[in-house]
């Protein structure tokens, strides 16, 4: 046995000078003190993904330019030029011709056709170039439908007719593609929010009920659960795009088809909590609770779904860009928005064949935005999980 | 006692966790020995650092924690050709998922764990986990491992071991599960056995059992035991020595008379006052009291003895500003206090 | 245990019973009856087909009939002479449609199944275990992309490199010279050829999920302390980790498998549209739009049927890895 | 720069429709006394006007030269020659000898380029079973058929006669012409079909209008004077008989030897019939013998007349056709048709893989579902592809249908008002939607006849095509439209109802129409009409135009090649699918129809029926004939029920290089086969070893 024990090292750190004001404050009762809040401990995991954090940057500029997509969009996205019709992104040049640096400007470009295939090509004239400006005016809008304006994020005022700045380029009518982009992105990004929330909370309360009860509250959940999920969608929405009213406006029908979707949807998550509330109901702390006299629909909010809160968050998260991908697919089907109106599916719907992919490739952009979206909602989701896991340490 | 009956000593051993809100000195010099056979009781509030202790003796201190400093060294008696020569093995140097290592774990130094429902894999029979470790550690087949566990089970007072082999934990009670926790522990006649707080899960007829049956099979088998728990009573009843940790550091160490008649530290008779004795009425239980104020944030350990804030008998000026001295009171009563310096 | 399989077993008569008249009734709600979309798609193509030979042909196919008396003569029809009825688009009994497209699809979604969960599972593992690491954040990227882009366009992408950059034949299961071609190494290798793009884009889609729900469950799993004390009996990282939490953390791949019944034949049905692949997805799809009455509902059927069949087995096999769950039963 | 191109496109075309009209009367000529000797009218003389990238080899094949002579069967001298694959059947004695074979006066096809060579196989796509018509355009052959001027020659039988009231025609059939089978095709089989199909209640509960007197609606009377002769008669002139017999797929030409035995009233025996019935999965003989038995393609067994056999069904993957050995037409040196072997239709569920497999070079020759989108991705690839893209002319229009019969009044109103009509189509930026959508390939222009039919009428074709949205503005004020609403809307007459109405169409996102209807829906915006493009699905539209519950509608407007053919269904408002008054059309067909309406007393819809039912339908002299029939076209000249935007569109023909004798710049419309106008027995591969799969 050894007795020479080595004094532990008794230089004081920072974190020990603080300790007197500390020390009194304990003394006094201040016991609360230390103890962050579950969402600054949440925020602080969170903050530990770093994709997390990139993507929900990325994530609040795709919803800033859905919410202000008039003050984005250099252009009305409707506009045909019939002169840009087909044109390539704009090349962006901060360097003229004679090597001089400048503020970023476009140069004019002139088309020519090729007589044998009708192929159109756009050539750079160095000698006219317009310099790229901020807070520009344009066409007229109402800024969140209130106040009329016509200043735009940027553009080229001085080209006026004879020019303008594309950054993905112009679709087969000559259409800006940024424009329509950013137009795309208020329907695509909020149509969807609803049905995945609708499904949430149907999935989570009889889910919850089905699983936390047992018995023939299971059996009769688990059947419905079951025949909602034999009934096909395919033919149920091509029902519902017919049964509703011609003169319906089309988001107000895709609103109605996304609805439905979650209505099928909603069985989903039920199973999984389901699944969960199995494995947990026979756990002591719920014991605990019911011993305690909490009623059940207490047992289940307060003490079984936050214990199960990252499932939700993952499934959750999971389903925003489910429905991103749905409304692409359904356009793809030919049942979900249809121009005039603008979203991403519709979008891709009309760049998905070869002749664009060979000839045009910018107007696929749309596919970018939807990839970056979903991408960026699945690594929020990713660390949301992991920031809300019990588990974490 | 013989310097070749140490089984392990452990010496300034500090573990810490590196969190994003900050550094967790889980250990921060903990010094202690234990000899072959002893039973050892580590008392302590929650968070005091008994189960990282465990852990860091085991190897299996969960990341982000790791030990940054200190030995453990571990007196291995060999067995096979050798008989009664010691190797010594300093075990944090050794890498915690090389095979070193995996051979002293479960093998020399098992654990008995906290909650035995949460501890088995609820989708493998407890037959199929303690023939996992039998066969790990002892050259058998799987019909011998089988044996030796329905062998183990019988020892832990497992009924109908042969036909209940093969049901799955939450097919058993409490109890069960705690036994069938323990013959995996034993089943390979470890020389140490950690008991991480092994009966808070169980009611009292059951843990009294339990306890009995350890203390049965420790004398049958001649190991050594670690105890760790918060409750002072089964330390009573069941060690021999008890070290008292409070925030990473242990603050009192002697054998468990000592402690119960003749505690040193202020903690740890804060802490005996904070229990019921036995013989105790139901009425006087009210008296009782709890230690005042709370375990400090384990990101900034109060400057000098880290139980000043909370300390009755605290001394201004000396206890919040310079680190008590360890000091030994009493042969084999040790305690770091300013108050016995 | 077999007591509750077949208490299921009965439930699932009556289950089935509403489905398949509810797949019936599915055909029949949109507007208009598969002559009405006969008529449409021969006037789309240019063709003309006068008024009096479409009512010919309505009464002629029964289309006339209340919907009850179709369901009845389709259902008995099935039941009692394994007859699924007509097609009345490809003009072939609808047994012997789906007959001919169904073990290639079987074939296809296997294969895409079980290559997904061969990539899936390890790198879940990999990223749960590695939690934060580079590899980790790279192969999560990688498996949100696979979810984020639109199975269609990346199927037309990888078709036109696979033309333009590989000078592969692409379009179908085979190259024009072995799609009547008898099985042959040729035939096998020229299958080869166009079997990797949709088996490519399916896994891709399968990985990136599969990758999330392995990693996410097992980092619930990870901190367990049956973990821990399997860790502390000696077990060595790679077989601790495979054999307890891992096998935990695949339940819900178990509770799944039994769904996947369904789309197993189903298939990829977007996917096999733009690959022209020869599987019954597109069939299915063409059968719903041009209301080909009993090959639709015959699809319908069939996928209920599997679905609920699939529910069945999922349950049985979540019960028969869990047996929390099996022996409460 | 861009409208330079355009214009020249336009003449190449415009030069086209010139040579369509000037080589009249060229084509094979039936009747001629000596049969295998080449006709009066060199095919080549075509050659030198024939326009776009001419497809002809480097040289032409020497005229005299019999394609492989080394292989001619070396027995008795042949009058004809046959394809070596048959050579060597008729060699090894499993087929007769090609003059056996042959019809006593077997038909000459003229060669567009040259006498070509024997062998290969050409490789097409389609879609399904319901897009059979690639596969059955190329092959069918009818009693007569047109020739490159769009006149009509006799094709199966030999010849014609008719009275000069038109109600009774001749037909001579060719003597010891074969089925496919070998068995000689005789008026019996008429006959048969006459006795047995036409007026089998089951099979034809209504007697098709072509086989019933137009006034009386009695059956036509059909008698066999002798074994090659058909007589049929009817109650009332029948000048548009031919056009009939030009299109009737499974009907008169019926093998009754192989069909008898499938039918439940002749066969020798019923109950092999009745489990063949079951065993194919019909429960009903009637669908049997309809859907199954009639049919070369589903039934590969049936005996068939044209240049190509099925092997195997239709709805396999890839649709295999392979020569006929008893098929009756030769080229002018007496080679027997046709020159290709094996003719593949491979199945394509998605548009874009045929697209990839016509830039890769694996289609060889295709105009079925060639976009004109598509025009500068296929041109690109023709040397990677090797192949061309030729132009024909498709007889479609881009064109808006106002329905004047809609159930909305106040939109009825102002639908029927000539004025409004003529202002929308002067407020439509013609040449914008071609610039923008089109490449500017197409031409502005009404529905009407295209240049080179015999019905053309440039009144019509160019009647108010001129963009003047001020011109429109005022039409629609002296119309009584100049109110508008505070939204820039005008009002309807009521003078609170803004005018407002919905255009369905079915076209797909992305398509080329669907941009051009999106764009006219800006154009009316403009003069203050908000129209509103709204896509359906394509059985809800079916339903909408049936019940007249259509405001607008999206639909193209073909049949303009030969409009008589079809006997003018849009000219005359019966065609409801283009429902530019659905309710009026269904009335004149049938007025008991629950969703028919009749027009108002004196309305001009009714002068376009009396002209059409006194004048047209019952003259037999087509001078005249299409003399009543321009002043239908006069009628639309003046009234302009149906607003054309954009016409003469051309249609994307994909050859192989090597493959010759197609003719391009020829119009394409379902009336006329489409691509498949003239004689594909004479298409041939210049290198056929090149060309086997």
């Amino acid at each position: 046995m050894t007795d020479a024990r080595p004094i532990p090292d008794q230089t004081p750190t920072p974190d020990q000078v603080e300790s007197q004001a500390l020390d009194d404050e304990i003394l006094s009762g201040g016991e609360n003190v230390y103890v962050a809040p579950p969402w600054k401990l949440m925020w602080w995991r969170f903050r530990k993904h770093k994709m997390a954090m990139v993507s929900a940057v990325i994530l609040i500029l795709f919803y800033f330019t859905a919410i202000f997509c008039e003050f984005v969009a250099p252009y009305d996205p409707d506009a045909s030029f019939i002169q840009y019709k087909y044109a390539p992104p704009t090349k962006i040049h901060i360097r003229d011709a004679e090597g001089n640096f400048r503020a970023p400007f476009i140069y004019q470009t002139q088309r020519g056709i090729d007589p044998q295939t009708l192929q159109i090509g756009y050539v750079e004239d160095t000698t006219t170039r317009y310099t790229i400006r901020f807070f520009v005016p344009g066409f007229e809008y109402k800024l969140l439908g209130l106040i009329p304006t016509n200043i735009h994020l940027f553009g080229v005022p001085e080209a006026g007719e004879k020019q303008g700045v594309f950054l993905f380029g112009a679709d087969r009518l000559g259409r800006d593609m940024f424009s329509r982009i950013a137009y795309g992105a208020r329907l695509s990004l909020s149509l969807g929010l609803v049905g995945v929330f609708i499904s949430l909370v149907l999935g989570v309360i009889l889910g919850g009920i089905s699983g936390y009860f047992g018995g023939w509250v299971d059996t009769l959940v688990q059947r419905t659960i079951e025949f909602i999920r034999t009934i096909p969608t395919i033919p149920l929405w091509m029902t519902l795009s017919a049964a509703l009213p011609v003169d319906w406006p089309i988001t107000r029908v895709y609103f109605g088809i996304t609805v439905i979707l979650s209505l099928v949807g909603w069985t989903f998550m039920a199973r999984v909590v389901r699944g969960r509330f199995l494995a947990m109901r026979e756990e002591d702390f719920v014991l605990a609770a019911r011993l305690n006299g909490a009623t059940e629909m207490r047992i289940i909010l307060r003490h079984m779904v936050p214990s199960f809160l990252s499932y939700i968050i993952a499934a959750l998260t999971l389903a925003i860009p489910g429905m991103i991908l749905a409304e692409t697919g359904l356009s793809f089907l030919g049942l979900g928005l249809r121009p005039p109106a603008i979203s991403w599916g519709v979008l891709l719907q009309e760049a998905m064949n070869l002749r664009s992919l060979v000839l045009s490739p910018w107007v696929l952009t749309p596919g970018f935005a939807v990839v970056i979206s979903v991408l960026a909602f699945n690594f929020v989701g990713d660390g949301l999980r992991d920031a809300a896991d019990p588990y974490a340490r | 006692m013989k310097q070749d009956q140490l089984l392990i000593a452990i010496k300034n051993l500090k573990t810490y966790f590196f969190l994003d809100e900050g550094t967790v000195r889980a250990l921060d010099g903990v010094d202690f020995d234990i000899w072959r056979g002893q039973t050892i009781g580590v008392v302590g509030e929650s968070g005091c650092g008994k189960s990282v202790t465990a852990r860091s003796i085991l190897r299996i201190v969960p990341r982000p924690g790791r030990i940054v400093d200190g030995t453990i060294t571990f007196y291995r008696r060999l067995h096979d050709n050798g008989a009664g020569q010691i190797e010594e093995i300093d075990l944090t140097k050794l890498d915690p998922t090389g095979p070193e290592m995996r051979n002293i774990r479960g093998a020399e130094i098992a654990l008995v764990p906290q909650e035995p429902m949460a501890s088995l894999s609820p989708v493998h029979t407890i037959g199929n986990q303690i023939c996992e470790a039998i066969m790990l550690h002892q050259k058998v087949g799987k019909e011998e491992a089988r044996v030796k566990a329905i062998e183990m089970l019988d020892r832990a007072g497992f009924p109908q071991p042969k036909q209940r082999i093969d049901s799955y934990p939450h097919q058993l009670s409490g109890g069960l599960r705690q036994r069938a926790v323990i013959a995996m522990g034993l089943s390979c006649h470890p020389s140490l056995l950690i008991a991480d707080e092994p009966t808070t899960a169980l009611d009292v007829t059951t843990e009294a059992q339990i306890l009995r049956l350890m203390r049965s099979l420790q004398h049958d088998l001649g190991m050594a035991i670690m105890f760790i728990t918060h409750n002072l009573g089964v330390v009573a009843q069941m060690c021999e020595d008890v070290v008292v940790m409070y925030m990473g550091r242990i603050v009192e160490e002697a054998p468990v008379d000592d402690i119960f008649h003749n505690p040193k530290h202020p903690y740890t008779q804060a802490l005996l006052r904070s229990i019921p004795r036995l013989g105790q009425k139901t009425k006087e239980r009210r008296q009782l009291e709890s230690i005042r104020g709370t375990v400090p944030d384990p990101y900034t350990r109060p400057r000098g003895c880290a139980f000043h804030p909370r300390c009755t008998q605290r001394i201004r000026g000396v206890c919040d500003q310079t680190e008590p001295p360890w000091l030994e009171v009493e042969p084999g009563h040790k305690v770091r206090c300013v108050l016995y310096g | 245990m077999l007591v509750y399989i077949a208490r299921r077993v009965l439930l699932m008569i009556p289950t089935i019973f509403l489905i398949s008249i509810i797949s019936f009734v599915a055909i029949q709600l949109p507007p208009g009856d598969f002559m009405t979309s006969y008529v449409a798609g021969l006037r789309t193509m240019g063709e003309n087909i006068e008024q009096e030979a479409i009512d010919n042909l309505r009464e002629r196919y029964g289309l006339g009939q209340p919907v009850y008396v179709q369901y009845i003569k389709w259902i008995s029809g099935i039941i009692l002479r394994g007859d699924w009825g007509q097609s009345m688009e490809w003009q072939k009994p609808v047994k012997d449609l789906i007959g001919e497209r169904i073990l290639l699809t079987v074939v296809l979604s296997l294969v895409s199944l079980l290559v997904s969960w061969f990539i899936a599972i390890p790198i879940g593992v990999y990223s749960a275990t590695h939690q934060y690491s580079i590899l980790d954040y790279v192969m999560s990227i990688i498996s949100f992309i696979g979810v984020g882009v639109p199975g269609f366009l990346l199927a037309l992408i990888i078709m036109y490199f696979a033309q333009t950059r590989l000078n592969l034949n692409v379009g179908g299961l085979f190259s024009q010279e072995y799609i009547n071609a008898p099985w042959s190494v040729e035939r096998v290798i020229d299958m080869l050829k166009h079997l990797w793009i949709p088996v490519l884009i399916l896994a891709v889609e399968g990985t990136a999920g599969g990758i999330r729900t392995t990693r996410a469950n097992l980092l619930d799993e990870l901190n367990k302390p049956y973990v821990e004390l399997a860790r502390a009996k000696g077990l060595s990282e790679w077989k601790l980790i495979w054999k307890y939490p891992v096998r935990i953390a695949l339940n819900p791949f178990f509770s799944t498998v039994g769904w996947s019944l369904a789309s197993l034949i189903s298939g990829a049905t977007l996917i096999s549209v733009v690959l022209s692949l020869q599987t019954t997805g597109p069939m299915q799809l063409r059968a719903l739009t041009s209301q080909d009455m009993y090959l639709a509902g015959s699809f319908l059927l069939i996928l209920s049927v599997l679905t609920v069949i699939g529910t069945l087995i999922s349950d049985i096999l979540l019960a028969w890895v869990d047996p929390r769950i099996r022996l409460e039963k | 720069m861009k409208k330079l191109i355009n214009r020249r496109e336009f003449l190449r075309l415009s030069a086209l429709t010139a040579v369509g009209t000037a080589a009249a009367a060229c084509g094979a000529q039936p009747t001629p006394t000596k049969a295998p000797e080449p006709t009066a009218v060199p095919a080549a003389k075509v050659e030198p006007t024939k326009a776009p990238e001419p497809t002809k080899a480097p040289a032409a094949p020497a005229a005299t030269k019999a394609p492989e002579p080394t292989k001619a069967p070396a027995a008795p001298v042949s009058q004809y020659k046959e394809a070596p694959m048959l050579a060597e059947l008729v060699k090894a004695g499993k087929l007769p000898p090609v003059d056996a074979r042959l019809p006593k006066k077997p038909c000459v096809f003229p060669v567009q380029e040259s006498v070509g060579k024997y062998g290969g196989t050409l490789r097409r796509a389609f879609s399904g079973v319901s897009d059979r018509w690639g596969p059955t355009k190329f092959v069918d052959r009818f009693w007569v058929w047109y020739d490159k001027s769009l006149n009509l020659q006799p094709r199966i039988i030999e010849s014609w006669q008719v009275t000069p009231d038109a109600k009774t025609w001749t037909l001579k059939l060719r003597e010891g012409m074969k089925w496919s089978d070998g068995k000689e095709y005789t008026s019996d089989d008429t006959m048969w079909w006459y006795q047995y199909e036409l007026q089998n209640k089951k099979l034809n509960p209504a007697i098709p209008s072509q086989w019933r007197s137009a006034k009386t609606k009695k059956i036509v009377k059909l008698e066999v004077p002798d074994k090659y002769t058909l007589k049929f008669t009817y109650d009332d002139p029948k000048p548009l008989f031919l056009y009939g017999i030009a299109r009737s797929v499974a009907g008169p030409n019926t093998p009754s030897h192989y069909m008898k035995e499938l039918h439940e009233d002749t066969t020798s025996d019923k109950a092999k019939l009745a489990e063949d019935v079951k065993k194919r999965g019909f429960d009903s003989w009637d669908r049997y013998y309809l859907d199954f038995a009639q049919y070369w393609y589903a039934n590969p067994e049936r005996p068939f007349l044209g240049g190509w056999l099925a092997k195997g069904a239709l709805s396999k993957e890839l649709f295999i056709m392979e020569r006929n050995p008893y098929f009756w037409a030769v080229d002018k040196e007496g080679n027997q048709l046709p020159y290709i072997d094996k003719i593949t239709h491979r199945l394509f569920e998605n548009a874009e893989v045929l697209n990839l497999w016509v830039t890769n070079g694996e289609i060889d020759f295709q105009n079925r579902h060639m976009s004109v989108a598509n025009y500068t991705l296929y041109k690109q690839a023709e040397q990677k592809g090797d192949y061309k893209v030729l132009l024909g002319i498709s007889a479609g229009h881009v064109a808006i249908q106002l329905n004047l019969t809609t159930k909305n009044k106040l939109l009825r109103e102002f639908f029927n008002e000539r004025k409004v009509r003529i202002a929308i189509s002067h407020a439509i930026n013609r040449n914008q939607i071609n610039e923008l959508v089109f490449n500017g390939l197409l031409k502005p222009r009404q529905y009407s006849p295209l240049p080179m039919s015999p019905n053309y009428y440039e009144k019509l074709s160019n009647a108010y095509l001129e963009y003047n949205p001020d011109l429109a503005n005022k039409l629609l004020d002296e119309a009584g439209y100049s109110k508008k609403g505070s939204d820039g809307i005008r009002l309807h007459k009521d003078g609170t109802t803004p005018i407002s109405f919905v255009i369905e169409g079915t076209d797909q996102t992305g398509t080329p129409t669907e941009d051009a209807a999106l764009l006219v829906s800006k154009d009316l915006a403009k003069i203050g009409i908000k129209a509103t493009y709204k896509y359906v699905e394509r059985a809800l539209y079916t339903q909408h135009y049936e019940s007249n519950e259509i405001e607008a509608a999206w639909w193209g407007g073909d049949r303009t090649v030969v409009p008589l053919a079809s006997e003018a269904p849009i000219f005359r408002a019966t065609m409801i699918d283009r429902p530019w008054a659905p309710a009026w059309g269904l009335y004149y067909m049938d007025p008991n129809n629950p969703n028919a309406e009749e027009p108002p007393q004196g309305h001009w819809i009714r002068t376009i029926w009396k002209i059409w039912d006194e004048e047209v339908a019952v003259e037999p002299d087509p001078q005249k004939q299409n003399e009543a029939f321009k002043k239908i076209l006069d009628i639309w000249a003046e009234e302009l029920p149906y607003i054309g935007i954009l016409g003469e569109q051309p249609a994307l023909v994909i050859v192989k290089n090597g493959f010759k004798n197609y003719l391009p710049g020829m119009p394409i419309d379902d009336t006329t086969a489409d691509e498949h106008l003239l004689h594909t027995e004479t298409y041939f591969w210049d290198d056929p070893a090149k060309h086997t799969t």
